[in-house]
C-alpha cells in the first residue's frame, strides 16, 4: 500500500492477524504525527513571535477560553474511542481462534520451544505450519513465564505455568518467519528463538508423516534424538565448553566435584538423578537452574539418554 | 530571623502558629498514615478474596481448623485494650496523669494477652504441620478434614495476615510503652497529648483491622 | 533584610518586604559542619541531601545504561556475559525507578520548594523528613548488599515465578530494600499531604495554590495510596523467597498473573509519581518565562487530580498479553485512553500560555520545550500501546522501551533539569553559566532522540527487550542508539561541570533572577533559615504577571511562631489598600 | 483552613459513652460467633458476619476514634482508602472471575 509508516513494521505474512493492527498502527502514527507537528510549530511559532522585548513587555491576562478548551477536550476524547474500537475489535479478532484452525502444542521452557503435533512428531525450535491455514498454537511452559512471539503475524501471548494461552495466525506464503521470546527468563532469554517454517499443505502432511511416531533407531541414534528435542545443548556443550551446565563431552566416567565438597563419579544413577531431581547434586561452579523432568520423561527414555552420553568421548 | 514567641508553650514546635495547628497536622498526618496501613492490609484482603472466590470450598473447610473461642476470646481482648487506650485519652484530656498510666499498662496487657493466644495457636497448628507453601506438612487427622489442593494456600494467607497483625500489635506495644514512660516523666497533660492521641489512633486501626480478620478466617465455614 | 517592627496586632497589616540582594544570614551559613547537615531537619537541607543522592543514583546508573548500550553495538558477546548483562539491566532499572525517578522531583526539589511557596518555615513534620530520607539511605544499603550476595537478574518487575526461584539471596535483599525504599516514599507524602492542608500562608486559599503545589499535592495522594500496595507485594515476594509461601508461585497452586496484578497496582500509579511533578515544574517555569498568567489554571491543578484518579485504574495495561480476562483488559484499554486526555489537556494548555506572552528562551524554558516535544512523542506512543490489537504486537518489545524513556526521561528528567536549573539560583545562591546549560539542553535533545528514536522502529520490527544478544537485522539501529547514549552522556557531564563550577566560582545570583512572581522568589538566595523573615501574605494568584511586584512582597512581621491567625481580614484590607 | 480563627477545645469523650461502646463490640463478638454455628446457607453467612464486622467497625471508627466529633476531612480519608481498596479489589476480580482456560484437545 505504501504508507508513510511502512518502513517500522516487518512484512506482513499473516493477513488474517496483521491486517487490522497494521491498519491501526498507521492510522495512530499519521494522527500522531499531524498533532505533533502542530505543537511543535506552534512551539517554535510562539518562540519567535513573541520573544521576548524588553523587561518591561505587557502580556495579556487569559484565563481560559472554553470553545477551545472543550475542541481540544474532546477532539482528542473522540479520537481515542475510534483507536480504541479499533484496536477492542483487532483484539477479539486475534481471540476468536477459526473453527477448522489446525492445532499444534508449544511447550516454552528455559531456553527452547517445544513442539508437538497432532500425530506424535515432536521439534524443537522449529514450528512447521502448512500455508493457508489457520493455525492454533497452545501454549504451556515448564518453569517460568515466556512470551511466545511472531513479529511477522503480530501475534504475542505469555506463555503461563500452570495453565494453556494461545495464539493463531493463518500464514499466507511459505518461508521462515521468526519467533522470539519476549518474557524475560534468565541467562540465554535472548537465545530462546524459534523458526516457523511454513511448507505447502501437501509438503506439511509429507513432512508430518515422515516425522510422525516418534524416534526410532538404535538406543545410542534414539537418545541423541531426545537429547537434541529437549534442547539439553542449550546448557550442556557437546564440544567441552563450560555453558549454564557441565558439557556433556567426556561425562560418562568423568569424576566431579560438587558444592558441598563430595566428589562423584558420572554413573547411570548419577545421570537419572541428574535428569530427575537436578537440584539434588550440583557440580561445584554451577547454579540449580535446571527444571526436574520428573513426570516428563520415562525410564526408557533416560536408559537410551545415558547410552548416548557415554559415547561423547 | 524568626523568633519564638514567649506566649506559646514549649512543646509546640517552632514552624507551627500554635498548639492547635500542630495537633490538627498531627492528627491529619496520623490519617493518612493510617490511610496507608489500610491499603497495606487491603493488598492482603484483596489477596483473601481472590483466593476466596476461586476456590469457597477451600476457605469454609479451612475455616473449620482455627478455633472460634480462641479467636473470640482474642477479639474482646483487642476490643477491651482498644477501650483502655480510648479511656487513657480521656485521662490525657482530664490531666489525670494516673489514668492514663494505669490505662496505658492495662492496654500494653492485654496486646501482651492477645499475642500469648496466637502464640498457642500458631503453636498447636505448628504441631499439626498445618504450616504456610511448601511446609504444609498435615497430619492424617487434618487431611481426613481438610483435604483440598491448594489448602496450604489458605494457611500461607492466613499466616501472613494474622502474623503482620500480631506485628503491629508488637509495635503498638513498645510506642504503649514509649508513652507510659515519657507519662511518668510528666511530658502530658491536658493541652499535650498529642503522641497519646495519635497513638491511640493507630492501635484502633489495629482493632479495626483484626475485627475484619477474625470473621473472615475463622468464622466463614 | 527588611526592618520591621514586630507588633501585637488584633488584624494584621500587612507590610512590603523586599528581600535583600546581598543577605549575611542563609540556611547555607545557618549551620556548618557534616554532622550538622546529617542531623538537620531544615526541608531545604534534606531536599539538597535527596538532590546529592539521587544525582549520584542516576549517574551510577546512567552509567549502566552506557555499559548496557555498548554491549549492544555487536549482536553477540561484545564485552560482558549474558548473566552480566541481565544484572546490569535489572540494577540500571531499579535504580532508576526506586532511587531515582521516584524521590527526584518531590524529594528533592518538593521538599526544597514547596514549603517556601507556600511560605512555611518547614514541612509539617521535619523530624520525620529526615527519617525518610535516612530510610532512603537504608534502603539503597540493602540494595547493595544485594549486589554483594550475588546481585539480582530478576528485571526491576521482579515477575514470579522466575524471581522467586531458587538461588535468590541477592533478590530477598534488593525485595526487602524495596521495601524499606517504600516508607521514604510512603512518609515524604504523608507529610507533604499535611503541609499543604495545615501550612499554607496567610492568603493562599486551594485557588492561589501555585500549580506546582497542585502537582506535589496529587503525587503525595498518589504515594499514600499506591506504595503501601508495592510494600505488601514486595513483603510477599520475600516470604516467596524466603518461606516458600506460593501464593503468586504456581509450582505450589499460586498465581503468578496475581502477582502482576499486585505489582502494577503500584507500578502503574507510580509512573504518575513519577511525571505528575514534573507537570509541576513545567506550569511554573512557562509561566515565569513568558511572563504571562497560565492559561487554563483549574484545568491544569485539577488534571493532576484526575490522572492521580484514572491512573489506579489502568495497571492491566501492563499485562495485555499476559493471560488476564477478557473483561478485564477490555476495561484497562478503555481506561487507559480515558488518562491520556487530561494528559493532553495540560500539554495544550502550556502551549496556549506561550500565547501573546513574552518569552525568554533560558535554559530552564529550553528544557520545557525540549520536554513539551519529547513528552508529546511520549504520549502518542502511550495511545499506540494502549490500544489492544497493536499493544499485542509491540508489548515486551523495544517499541516499548523507547516508549517509557520518552516518558520517564524525556518527561520526568527533563523536568527535572528545567526545575534544577530554574531553581538553582535560589538554592545555590549561583548562577550557572548561560551558555553551557544552552549547549547542553541541545545536545540532551540530540542524543536522547538519536538514543531512542530508532528503539521504536527496531521495536516496532519485533526487537524484545531484555536481550543480551539480537539477530543480525537490528544492528544498524541498536548502533545509532548506542551513538546517541554516548552523546547523552556527554551532555550530562557537561551540566555536571558548569554547576558545579558554579558552586565554587559562580556568579552571584540576585533573589530574583527571573522576575518571576511566585513566593519562593520573594525570599533572599538563598534563603533564610526560616525561608522568610516574615510571614509572607498572599493576595495574589501566584501567575498574575500583569500585576506590579510589589503586591507580591507582602508579609506581616513575625508574631507568634510565625503565621498571622487572622487571614481573611488580612486579605480583605490589604485589597481595599490596593 | 490552613489555620483556625478559633481555639477549638477537643471532644472529651464520656466515660460511659466508652464503656457502653465496648460493651456494645463485646456483644457483637459473641452474637457474630454464635449466628456462626448456626445453619445459614451459604451467601448469607458471609453477609451476616461481615455486617457485623461493619456495625463493629463503624462503632470503633466513630467513637474510639473519635471521627464523630472530628473535622470531617479525617472521615472522608478514611474513606477514601477503602474505596480505593474495593476499586482494587473489584478490578481484580475482574480478571481473576472470568478467566477460562482452554484444556487441550490432544
Amino acid at each position: 500500500m505504501g504508507r508513510l509508516f511502512d518502513f517500522m513494521l516487518p512484512e506482513n505474512k499473516s493477513p488474517l492477524t496483521a491486517d487490522s493492527t497494521d491498519g491501526l498502527f498507521h492510522f495512530i502514527n499519521e494522527v500522531s504525527l499531524i498533532l505533533l507537528l502542530g505543537i511543535t510549530i506552534a512551539l517554535i511559532y510562539f518562540a519567535i513571535k513573541y520573544k521576548r522585548k524588553s523587561e518591561d513587555d505587557e502580556t495579556p491576562v487569559i484565563y481560559h477560553n472554553h470553545a477551545l478548551e472543550i475542541t481540544w477536550s474532546v477532539v482528542p476524547l473522540l479520537i481515542c474511542l475510534v483507536i480504541f474500537g479499533w484496536g477492542y475489535s483487532g483484539w477479539l479478532n486475534l481471540k476468536a481462534v477459526p473453527n477448522d484452525a489446525y492445532e499444534i502444542h508449544v511447550t516454552g521452557f528455559k531456553w527452547n520451544w517445544a513442539v508437538n503435533y497432532e500425530n506424535g512428531a515432536q521439534t524443537l525450535n522449529e514450528l512447521h505450519v502448512p500455508k493457508g491455514k489457520p493455525v492454533k498454537v497452545v501454549l504451556q511452559s515448564r518453569d517460568v513465564l515466556h512470551s511466545f512471539f511472531i513479529p511477522d503475524y503480530r501475534v504475542k501471548h505469555d506463555v503461563v505455568p500452570g495453565r494453556y494461552t494461545y495464539v493463531w495466525f493463518q500464514a499466507e506464503e511459505t518461508g521462515e518467519s521468526q519467533i522470539f521470546c519476549t518474557e524475560y527468563c534468565g541467562t540465554s532469554h535472548s537465545d530462546m528463538l524459534a523458526k516457523v517454517i511454513v511448507h505447502e499443505p501437501e509438503e506439511f502432511e509429507t513432512w508430518l508423516e515422515l516425522n510422525g511416531g516418534g524416534p526410532s533407531g538404535t538406543p545410542v541414534e534414539q537418545g541423541e534424538a531426545l537429547v537434541n528435542l529437549q534442547g539439553c545443548q542449550t546448557c550442556h556443550s557437546l564440544d567441552g565448553s563450560a555453558k549454564i551446565g557441565p558439557s556433556f563431552k567426556g561425562i560418562w566416567g568423568r569424576s566431579e566435584q560438587m558444592t558441598d565438597g563430595s566428589t562423584i563419579t558420572v554413573d547411570e544413577n548419577y545421570i537419572r538423578e541428574s535428569i530427575l531431581y537436578p537440584g539434588e547434586k550440583i557440580v561445584a561452579g554451577y547454579q540449580n537452574v535446571m527444571t526436574p523432568y520428573e513426570g516428563r520423561i520415562s525410564d526408557d527414555e533416560i536408559t537410551n539418554i545415558i547410552e548416548y552420553l557415554k559415547t561423547l568421548k | 530571623m524568626a523568633n519564638h514567641s514567649a506566649s506559646q508553650p514549649a512543646h509546640v514546635q517552632h514552624h507551627f502558629v500554635d498548639s492547635d495547628q500542630q495537633f490538627d497536622s498531627a492528627k491529619l498526618g496520623m490519617w493518612v498514615f493510617l490511610v496507608n496501613e489500610i491499603l497495606f492490609f487491603g493488598g492482603l484482603f484483596c489477596a483473601y478474596i481472590i483466593f476466596r472466590v476461586w476456590y469457597p470450598d477451600l476457605f469454609s473447610q479451612a475455616a473449620l481448623e482455627l478455633n472460634k473461642v480462641w479467636g473470640g476470646i482474642n477479639t474482646i481482648v483487642l476490643i477491651g485494650s482498644s477501650l483502655t487506650v480510648a479511656m487513657a485519652i480521656r485521662s490525657a484530656q482530664r490531666n489525670e496523669i494516673k489514668g492514663l498510666r494505669i490505662n496505658l499498662m492495662i492496654t500494653i496487657l492485654l496486646a501482651c494477652v492477645f499475642l500469648v493466644i496466637k502464640y498457642f495457636e500458631y503453636e498447636h497448628k505448628l504441631h499439626l504441620g498445618i504450616a504456610p507453601g511448601s511446609f504444609w506438612n498435615p497430619t492424617p487427622e487434618v487431611l481426613a478434614v481438610l483435604d483440598h489442593p491448594k489448602a496450604n494456600i489458605f494457611f500461607s494467607i492466613y499466616y501472613v495476615m494474622t502474623g503482620i497483625h500480631g506485628l503491629h500489635v508488637i509495635v503498638g506495644i513498645g510506642l504503649m510503652i514509649w508513652l507510659y514512660i515519657r507519662a511518668g516523666k510528666g511530658h502530658f497533660n491536658s493541652e499535650y497529648y498529642t503522641p497519646v492521641e495519635i497513638t491511640g489512633l493507630y492501635w484502633h486501626l489495629v482493632d479495626l483491622i483484626w475485627i475484619f480478620l477474625f470473621p473472615l478466617l475463622y468464622l466463614i465455614e | 533584610m527588611a526592618e520591621v517592627e514586630t507588633k501585637k496586632m488584633t488584624t494584621l497589616q500587612v507590610q512590603r518586604f523586599i528581600p535583600s540582594e546581598n543577605p549575611t544570614n542563609t540556611y547555607l551559613t545557618d549551620e556548618k559542619g557534616v554532622w550538622a547537615w546529617m542531623t538537620t531537619v531544615d526541608h531545604k537541607k534534606i531536599g539538597l541531601m535527596y538532590l546529592a543522592s539521587v544525582a549520584f543514583f542516576f549517574a551510577l546508573a546512567g552509567f549502566l545504561a552506557l555499559a548496557l548500550r555498548t554491549e549492544l553495538w555487536t549482536p553477540a558477546k561484545t564485552f560482558i556475559e549474558a548473566d552480566t548483562y541481565n544484572q546490569l539491566f535489572t540494577l540500571h532499572g531499579a535504580m532508576m525507578v526506586f532511587f531515582v525517578l521516584v524521590p527526584s522531583i518531590p524529594a528533592a526539589l518538593g521538599n526544597f520548594i514547596m514549603p517556601m511557596q507556600l511560605g512555611a518555615k518547614d514541612v509539617a513534620f521535619p523530624r520525620l523528613n529526615l527519617a525518610s530520607f535516612y530510610i532512603y539511605v537504608i534502603g539503597a544499603i540493602f540494595t547493595f548488599i544485594s549486589l554483594y550476595m550475588n546481585g539480582f537478574d530478576t528485571g526491576w518487575t521482579f515477575y514470579t515465578p522466575y524471581s522467586s526461584d531458587a538461588n535468590s539471596a541477592g533478590v530477598i535483599w534488593v525485595t526487602l530494600g524495596v521495601f524499606i525504599l517504600g516508607f521514604s516514599s510512603i512518609l515524604t507524602g504523608t507529610n507533604f499531604i499535611t503541609t499543604i492542608h495545615k501550612l499554607r500562608a496567610p492568603g493562599i486559599t486551594w485557588g492561589r495554590l501555585p500549580l506546582n503545589v497542585w502537582a506535589l499535592y496529587a503525587t503525595s495522594i498518589i504515594q499514600v495510596l499506591a506504595t503501601p500496595v508495592l510494600a505488601i507485594t514486595i513483603l510477599l515476594l520475600s516470604f516467596e523467597n524466603i518461606l516458600d509461601i506460593g501464593i503468586f508461585d504456581p509450582a505450589l497452586g499460586g498465581d503468578p498473573v496475581l502477582y502482576q496484578h499486585f505489582f502494577w497496582f503500584y507500578s502503574h500509579p507510580a509512573v504518575y509519581i513519577m511525571i505528575v511533578p514534573g507537570f509541576g515544574i513545567i506550569s511554573e517555569v512557562i509561566s515565569t518565562f513568558s511572563k504571562k498568567t497560565v492559561f487554563g489554571y483549574w484545568a491544569i491543578a485539577l488534571s493532576s487530580l484526575a490522572i492521580a484518579f484514572i491512573g489506579f485504574l489502568v495497571w492491566g495495561h501492563h499485562m495485555f498479553t499476559s493471560g488476564q480476562s477478557a473483561v478485564a483488559t477490555t476495561v484497562f484499554s478503555f481506561l487507559t485512553f480515558l488518562v491520556g486526555i487530561p494528559t493532553g489537556i495540560k500539554i495544550l494548555n502550556w502551549v496556549a500560555t506561550l500565547y501573546k506572552g513574552s518569552i525568554e528562551m533560558k535554559t530552564p524554558m529550553i528544557y520545557v520545550f525540549i520536554f513539551l516535544f519529547l513528552f508529546s512523542i511520549g504520549g502518542f506512543t502511550g495511545i499506540m500501546l494502549g490500544a489492544l490489537s497493536v499493544d499485542i504486537h509491540l508489548h515486551d518489545t523495544y517499541y516499548v522501551v523507547a516508549h517509557f524513556h520518552y516518558v520517564m526521561m524525556g518527561g520526568t528528567l527533563i523536568a527535572l533539569l528545567a526545575g534544577l536549573h530554574y531553581w538553582w539560583p535560589k538554592m545555590t545562591g549561583k548562577m550557572y553559566n548561560e551558555t553551557l546549560g544552552k549547549i547542553s539542553a541541545v545536545l540532551i535533545f540530540i542524543g536522547f532522540n538519536m538514543t531512542f528514536l530508532p528503539q521504536f522502529v527496531m521495536g516496532a520490527q519485533g526487537m524484545p527487550r531484555r536481550y543480551y544478544n539480537y539477530i543480525d537485522q537490528f544492528q544498524p539501529f541498536h548502533q545509532t542508539s548506542t551513538i546517541g547514549s554516548y552523546i547523552l552522556g556527554v551532555a550530562f557531564l557537561i551540566i555536571l561541570y558548569y554547576l558545579v563550577k558554579s558552586l565554587f566560582g559562580g556568579e552571584k545570583a540576585p533573589s530574583n533572577p527571573w522576575n518571576s512572581r511566585g513566593l519562593e522568589w520573594q525570599s533572599t538566595s538563598p534563603p533564610d533559615f526560616h525561608n522568610f523573615d516574615h510571614t509572607p501574605v498572599v493576595i495574589n494568584h501566584p501567575y498574575d504577571y500583569h500585576k506590579p511586584m510589589e503586591e507580591f512582597q507582602l508579609g506581616i512581621a513575625v508574631s507568634h511562631n510565625g503565621h498571622g491567625e487572622h487571614q481573611d481580614e488580612a486579605v480583605s484590607e490589604e485589597t481595599k489598600k490596593a | 483552613m490552613s489555620t483556625t480563627a478559633h481555639k477549638h477545645e477537643h471532644h472529651v469523650a464520656s466515660a460511659f459513652q466508652l464503656w457502653l461502646i465496648g460493651g456494645a463490640l463485646v456483644v457483637l463478638t459473641i452474637l457474630t460467633v454464635v449466628v456462626s454455628s448456626l445453619p445459614i446457607p451459604a451467601p448469607l453467612d458471609i453477609i451476616t458476619a461481615l455486617s457485623i464486622a461493619l456495625v463493629k467497625a463503624f462503632l470503633v471508627a466513630a467513637f474510639f476514634m473519635g471521627l464523630y466529633w472530628d473535622v470531617k476531612f479525617n472521615s472522608m480519608l478514611l474513606i477514601g482508602a477503602l474505596v480505593f481498596f474495593i476499586l482494587m479489589v473489584t478490578v481484580t476480580l475482574l480478571d481473576t472471575m472470568y478467566r477460562n482456560d482452554i484444556v487441550p484437545s490432544f
